[in-house]
């Protein structure tokens, strides 16, 4: 089924990961600090989304993983954007018209 | 149960003087809804009798007595489009034909009197515009649209008129609205059906609805002396909102007459309808409601007022049209917008969190 | 389209029970309380799930007790909104969601896809402990002196305005919440990862299908009302203001988050019971399931539309209009894999060979109820109607007939159709027809006349309520002792037939699923050789040719 | 039908591995089902949090002066140090993981310490950062206080920033700021408080050298749990103290 999981992954994978997560980590925390208007939460959520990216691949092996798990995350980001988007549905149609 | 016998002699009599199996329809909406209502029961009793045809012929059909072996059939790509298409179609007939219902309902027409109503554990206090309460009881005139603004002022509440097939539920910290226009004079339930802690069964009452003119001899019969528009007036000069919204040229509010319905500009570039629920927010949070051009120096008036304090603010500022009266008000009481003025109100103001001081000042 | 003819084959009964069986290993406590075996964790859960019912049960019935006179005679309002608070949280948290999953599906989801126990064996007996420790919990909070928010837990009420044992309430469901957690990720890796070779995912039976489709639901929507309920109770031990409207916090978000889970909870009820329905369907009527890969599909449907309808609870509490529209159109969606179902399971009797045993009785009556129940839904899920019809008695009909008409009627289906290979031992076939039929007649006299108090308008909830509703409510009394009195002439016979009961051949149904190719009552290991699946579910062709090899091979 | 011999019944007494348990034919199906199951633990966590993290986006939209004047009660560097010393954790876990698959016992078990260490510095920099608010009664409940806010001046920290006072009625949600960073880094620090039992324990046995004889499943799937919990914190460190800070 699934021979590909039993990869093991060595120290230089690991190595190359942790400097760019301690990189990007302290990147979003400089510009934190500047005042950059909408871009602050853009940035610092899409360094985080990159970062949590590369756990999932590399630390979590999932890059190495069979489809099934694949499948899986896939199957719960779906339902974490299912849960906020139609929960803003009634927030932000609230806002909208006065019923 | 301690009277085995009356029961079933109550019972028979009931059997047969009050036995109904719909609620009377006394509002204008009330035929509309029962017409979505059978079409969805007739639909139902056609799934229903189809389904329940079809077993009973296979049973008798292809019994094992009369039908001992069993053809094996894998099943029908057709027959599986056919009942997933038509189910389909008729449930978007269905959603539609609700979704239509469902805005009428909740879309009250621009010429509806409207009536507040604060619900609270465990009663319902309904106020008319001329000042009448009532507690557990609604009287409303035949032939004329009304608007229920409803708001509760602790737990989630549910006013519901069977009769009338409308119902809302009261929340807390909001708003919320329905209307009705009821035609047949007559007395209805009325219901909380959100359950709402102990006596949550005991939270009903009646709905009185009456023509025209006994409508009018009830309001003269009850009034309380005041309007609600008056009482509020009172509380707005108690509370020193003539301070600010004098509009005078040195005002620190914006002037509030003609404001209820106009477009306004916020300082954060939004612009919006002030309506009851922006009039009820910029009172509780103003911060966040501040007209362009004005200071966020307001302060903020929750837990100093209650939900009917709040309802009397605003249908005093609903019915506002000038600022003659208030600069009268400011003249004949001598409040004069001063600095000694400005920290009595401060200083009146009971808040829970330590260190207030110099949160309002600009 | 395959056809073919079965004879089917008259087995002779086995004259007593294999010695060797998953219940004569060992006979102590500890072999049973530190057992890994699943099928003695399904009894474990099965005997457990028949106490809380009967505590809920009970409740129901003063309930009814109460309602039959419209003032609050037998007990006071409090009393009785704890009464109802308590049938609701025993009901849905302790016996509707781990009925069918936990003690069915424990013991033969392994045995249907050929593998020798769940996938996680100490998991599995992990889930048990934390249910038990949840209903220990909910018993400690009736004798502590109840709670009284409703089932539904609605902020502020919850967090602010009642006095009784929230909290306690909220620690119980949080822990069988878990509970519910391990047994559907047990599914899920089992049907995953344990199948046997050949087993593809289309030759699965059916009831393996609802049962993993119920199992995502499990997994992914019963963390957020976790979630929902550590807030409140932090909101109620604290204070911390996200679900309290003065200081700014939404008391809706709250519904938002347990309606989440709350509602594909209904789906994780009765998917498992259309699994059930499926299985006893083709079996009395000696054919395959008509549309076998729509019936698979559907379930799937099910479980994924059932997470996008959650606000059409809430449809008149102050969500926006839009947010109504939307979920008022995916309610509509999900209907349409519920009549699939309905259809096909019909027209799998069509041409079959169809006899009536007691769990062919069962599911019949879980066809027509539950076809009540579902359309009944649509007049809620329709905004408009819902106006009129929503918190009031058509809910708690519409509810009851979906999980009392629908779920617990598979449940019963399910139980006597495996009571056989469960125990080694046949009920009595004559008083089990007539119990299901009294049920049946017991449950429309109670719920059905409860739809036409709801059209009239009697809130749900009230303890009290104008005396023209009086007559409708005697009937709904007056049915619910006929339907206690079924439950128990079951509970009675199926106790009875545990040491009087005939002694049941491997395959007295002849029926296809691989569970019934062990022995009654089966092996701690289930099979004694790997099986390999070499034909597709449902396949009575097959069937026949290997009660042929057997007779020839004199086996057994 | 068609049946062979169970492969691991057959071996009962043969050469299979000893942590093979017997419902399982082989040992690959054994370590997929444990990652499948694991994976599926951790999905389900990931809804756990969703929950605190759908309330963080409303709130945080309805408030967003309460939520900067929040945020900037939190201290970014701490907080970098903080996601720093998770990651490094990480880290080490995974080189864990590779000297328990390459058999390399000492290395195992300095790795585990390592990750131990780092989980307690992180806990250690947390519970300093709790001290400091409780200290400003910025706990909420009772004995929450406003002063940071609406009077700066109360505030060394704000008032030495130059910020402006809150209005009282935006000053008062700054409790639900936060009531949600209390929840979110609470709900965190309990999963690694847990981890870190777990980890203890790891160490014991893989002191025994349980996880250096080919049977690294426990290891992986804690590993997983770990990086997890480390996603949680690079998010809860985005929202809580990054996005909101103008």
């Amino acid at each position: 089924m699934s021979e590909s999981i039993h990869i093991v992954v060595g120290p230089r994978v690991y190595v190359a990961v942790l400097l760019s997560l301690l990189g990007g980590t302290g990147i979003t925390a400089w510009t934190a600090l500047l005042n950059l208007g909408i871009w602050n939460p853009v940035i610092a959520l899409s360094i985080a989304t990159f970062e949590a990216t590369e756990v999932v691949l590399y630390f979590m092996w999932v890059k190495y993983s069979p489809r099934l798990t694949w499948l899986a995350i896939a199957a719960c980001i779906f339902l974490f954007s299912t849960l906020i988007s139609l929960s803003l549905v009634d927030y932000m149609g609230r806002a909208w018209g006065n019923w | 149960m301690n009277h085995i016998s009356p029961v079933i002699g109550q019972f028979l009599d009931k059997w047969m003087t009050n036995f109904r199996l719909f609620p009377p329809e006394a509002s204008k909406i009330a035929p509309q809804m029962d017409a979505l209502f059978f079409f969805i029961v007739v639909v139902s009793l056609f799934g229903f009798a189809m389904v329940l045809v079809l077993l009973v012929a296979f049973s008798i059909l292809y019994n094992k007595k009369r039908h001992p072996v069993a053809l094996q059939i894998e099943g029908s790509a057709l027959l599986e489009i056919t009942w997933t298409l038509i189910p389909l179609g008729l449930f978007l007939v269905i959603f539609a034909w609700g979704a239509i219902l469902y805005f009428r309902i909740f879309t009250p027409p621009a010429n509806a009197m409207n009536i507040y109503v604060v619900g609270k554990q465990w009663m319902w206090k309904t106020e008319h515009p001329g000042g009448q309460h009532e507690i557990n009881a609604l009287h409303v005139p035949a032939g004329r649209a009304i608007q229920l603004t409803l708001i509760s002022q602790d737990v989630f509440h549910s006013f519901s008129i069977p009769a009338f097939r409308i119902k809302r539920e009261a929340i807390p910290g909001r708003y919320t609205t329905v209307w009705f226009e009821a035609t047949k004079p007559g007395t209805y339930h009325l219901f909380c059906t959100q359950y709402c802690g102990s006596n949550h069964s005991r939270m009903s009452g009646e709905v009185v609805v009456q023509t025209q003119e006994d409508y009018r001899k009830w309001l003269s019969r009850s009034t309380s002396g005041a309007s609600l528009a008056q009482n509020g007036e009172r509380l707005f000069a108690s509370l020193s909102c003539n301070a600010c919204h004098n509009a005078r040229p040195d005002a620190r509010g914006p002037s509030l007459a003609n404001v209820y319905g106009s477009r306004l500009t916020l300082s954060s570039g939004e612009r919006i309808v002030a309506d009851d629920a922006y009039l009820r927010q910029s009172i509780l949070n103003p911060s966040q409601h501040v007209t362009q051009g004005y200071a966020p120096i307001m302060p903020t008036y929750q837990g100093r007022i209650d939900e009917e304090g709040v309802i009397a603010l605003i249908e005093f500022i609903k019915q506002l049209d000038s600022d003659y009266r208030i600069q009268q008000t400011l003249n004949s009481t001598d409040l004069v917008p001063s600095e000694s003025s400005q920290t009595a109100a401060v200083k009146g103001r009971e808040i829970k969190q330590s260190n207030s001081r110099g949160g309002i000042q600009p | 389209m395959s056809t073919s003819t079965l004879v089917p084959p008259s087995e002779p009964i086995a004259p007593k029970i294999p010695e060797d069986n998953y219940l004569s290993r060992g006979y102590g406590l500890r072999s049973w309380l530190l057992t890994r075996d699943h099928k003695r964790i399904g009894i474990l859960y099965l005997i457990s799930l028949s106490v809380f019912f009967l505590i809920g049960g009970t409740l129901a019935g003063m309930i009814r007790l109460e309602l039959l006179t419209p003032q609050s005679d037998l007990m006071s309002t409090d009393t009785y909104n704890k009464v109802f608070t308590m049938h609701g949280v025993i009901m849905i948290f302790l016996f509707l969601v781990p009925s069918v999953p936990a003690t069915l599906g424990n013991f033969f989801i392994p045995m249907m896809i050929g593998a020798r126990d769940l996938a996680l064996p100490r998991i599995n007996l992990l889930s048990w402990y934390l249910y038990i420790v949840g209903g220990v919990l909910v018993i400690y909070t009736m004798v502590a002196g109840g709670v009284d928010t409703g089932w539904t837990f609605t902020t502020p009420l919850s967090t602010h305005y009642v006095n009784t044992n929230v909290l306690s309430t909220c620690l119980a469901i949080f822990i069988t919440g878990f509970s519910s957690i391990f047994t559907g990720l047990n599914v899920l890796v089992t049907v995953h990862k344990m199948r046997a070779p050949g087993m593809t995912w289309f030759r699965l039976p059916l009831f393996v299908w609802s049962l993993y489709a119920a199992s995502i639901q499990m997994v992914l929507a019963t963390p957020v009302v976790a979630i929902a309920i550590v807030l409140l109770a932090l909101e109620r031990t604290i204070g911390i203001g996200v679900f309290d409207p003065t200081k700014g916090g939404d008391p809706l978000l709250f519904q938002h988050l347990f309606w989440f889970y709350s509602h594909p909870a209904v789906y994780i009820m009765i998917l498992p019971g259309m699994g059930v329905i499926s299985e006893v369907i083709s079996t009395f009527s000696r054919k395959r399931v008509f549309g076998y890969k729509a019936v698979a599909f559907s379930s799937v449907a099910i479980a994924v539309f059932g997470f996008f309808v959650w606000a059409h609870h809430m449809m008149i509490m102050g969500i926006s209009n839009y947010a109504v529209l939307v979920f008022s159109l995916l309610t509509m969606l999900v209907a349409v894999p519920s009549a699939i179902k309905i259809f096909n399971w019909t027209f799998t009797l069509h041409k079959g060979a169809i006899t009536f045993e007691a769990p062919m009785l069962y599911a019949f009556g879980f066809i027509g109820l539950f076809t009540i129940g579902g359309m009944s839904g649509v007049f809620l899920g329709s905004a408009g109607t819902d106006v009129h019809l929503t918190e009031t008695f058509f809910i708690v009909a519409h509810f009851h007939f979906v999980m009392v008409g629908g779920m617990l009627m598979a449940f019963l289906a399910g139980i006597h159709f495996w009571w056989p290979k469960m125990t080694g031992r046949m009920y009595p076939e004559r008083i089990a027809q007539v119990a299901s039929i009294v049920t049946f007649i017991g449950f429309n006299l109670t719920f059905f006349p409860q739809f036409i108090l709801g059209i009239l308008g009697m809130p749900r909830r009230y303890a009290s309520y104008p005396p023209e509703f009086q007559i409708l409510n005697v009937f709904s009394t007056a049915g619910a002792t006929v339907l206690g009195a079924g439950y128990l002439l079951s509970a009675l016979y199926l106790l009875w037939s545990l040491k009087y009961g005939q002694v049941a051949a491997d395959n007295p149904w002849q029926a296809t699923g691989l569970e019934w190719q062990c022995q009654s009552p089966p092996l701690t290991g289930n099979f004694t050789e790997m099986p390999i699946m070499d034909h597709e579910a449902y396949d009575y062709a097959w069937l026949e040719g290997q009660n042929r090899n057997r007779r020839k091979v004199g086996h057994r | 039908m068609v049946s062979s011999a169970f492969p691991s019944a057959a071996a009962e007494h043969g050469e299979h591995p000893p942590y093979l348990l017997h419902h399982f034919q082989s040992v690959e199906q054994q370590a997929d089902a444990a990652n499948f199951a694991m994976w599926l633990f951790l999905l389900s966590e990931v809804m756990f949090f969703s929950g605190l993290f759908a309330a963080f986006l409303i709130y945080r939209n309805w408030y967003i002066p309460a939520f900067v004047a929040g945020a900037k009660q939190l201290n970014v560097g701490l907080g970098a140090l903080n996601s720093g010393l998770l990651i490094l954790s990480s880290f080490s876990l995974g080189m864990g993981v590779w000297s328990a698959e390459t058999r390399r016992k000492s290395c195992l078990v300095l790795c585990l310490i390592l990750t131990f260490v780092l989980g307690l510095g992180f806990l250690g920099i947390k519970s300093i950062e709790y001290a400091e608010k409780i200290e400003k009664h910025h706990f909420p409940g009772l004995h929450y206080s406003l002063s940071s806010f609406i009077d700066p001046s109360s505030d060394q920290a704000v008032s030495a920033a130059g910020e402006r006072p809150l209005p009282l009625d935006m000053a008062r949600h700054t409790e639900l700021y936060f009531s949600l960073y209390f929840a979110m880094t609470g709900m965190h620090a309990l999963h690694m408080i847990v981890g870190m039992g777990i980890l203890a324990y790891m160490i014991l046995r893989a002191w025994g050298g349980a996880y250096t004889s080919g049977h690294v499943t426990f290891v992986k799937n804690f590993a997983l749990y770990w990086n997890l919990v480390d996603i949680v914190w690079i998010y809860l460190f985005a929202l809580l103290y990054l996005v909101s800070r103008h």
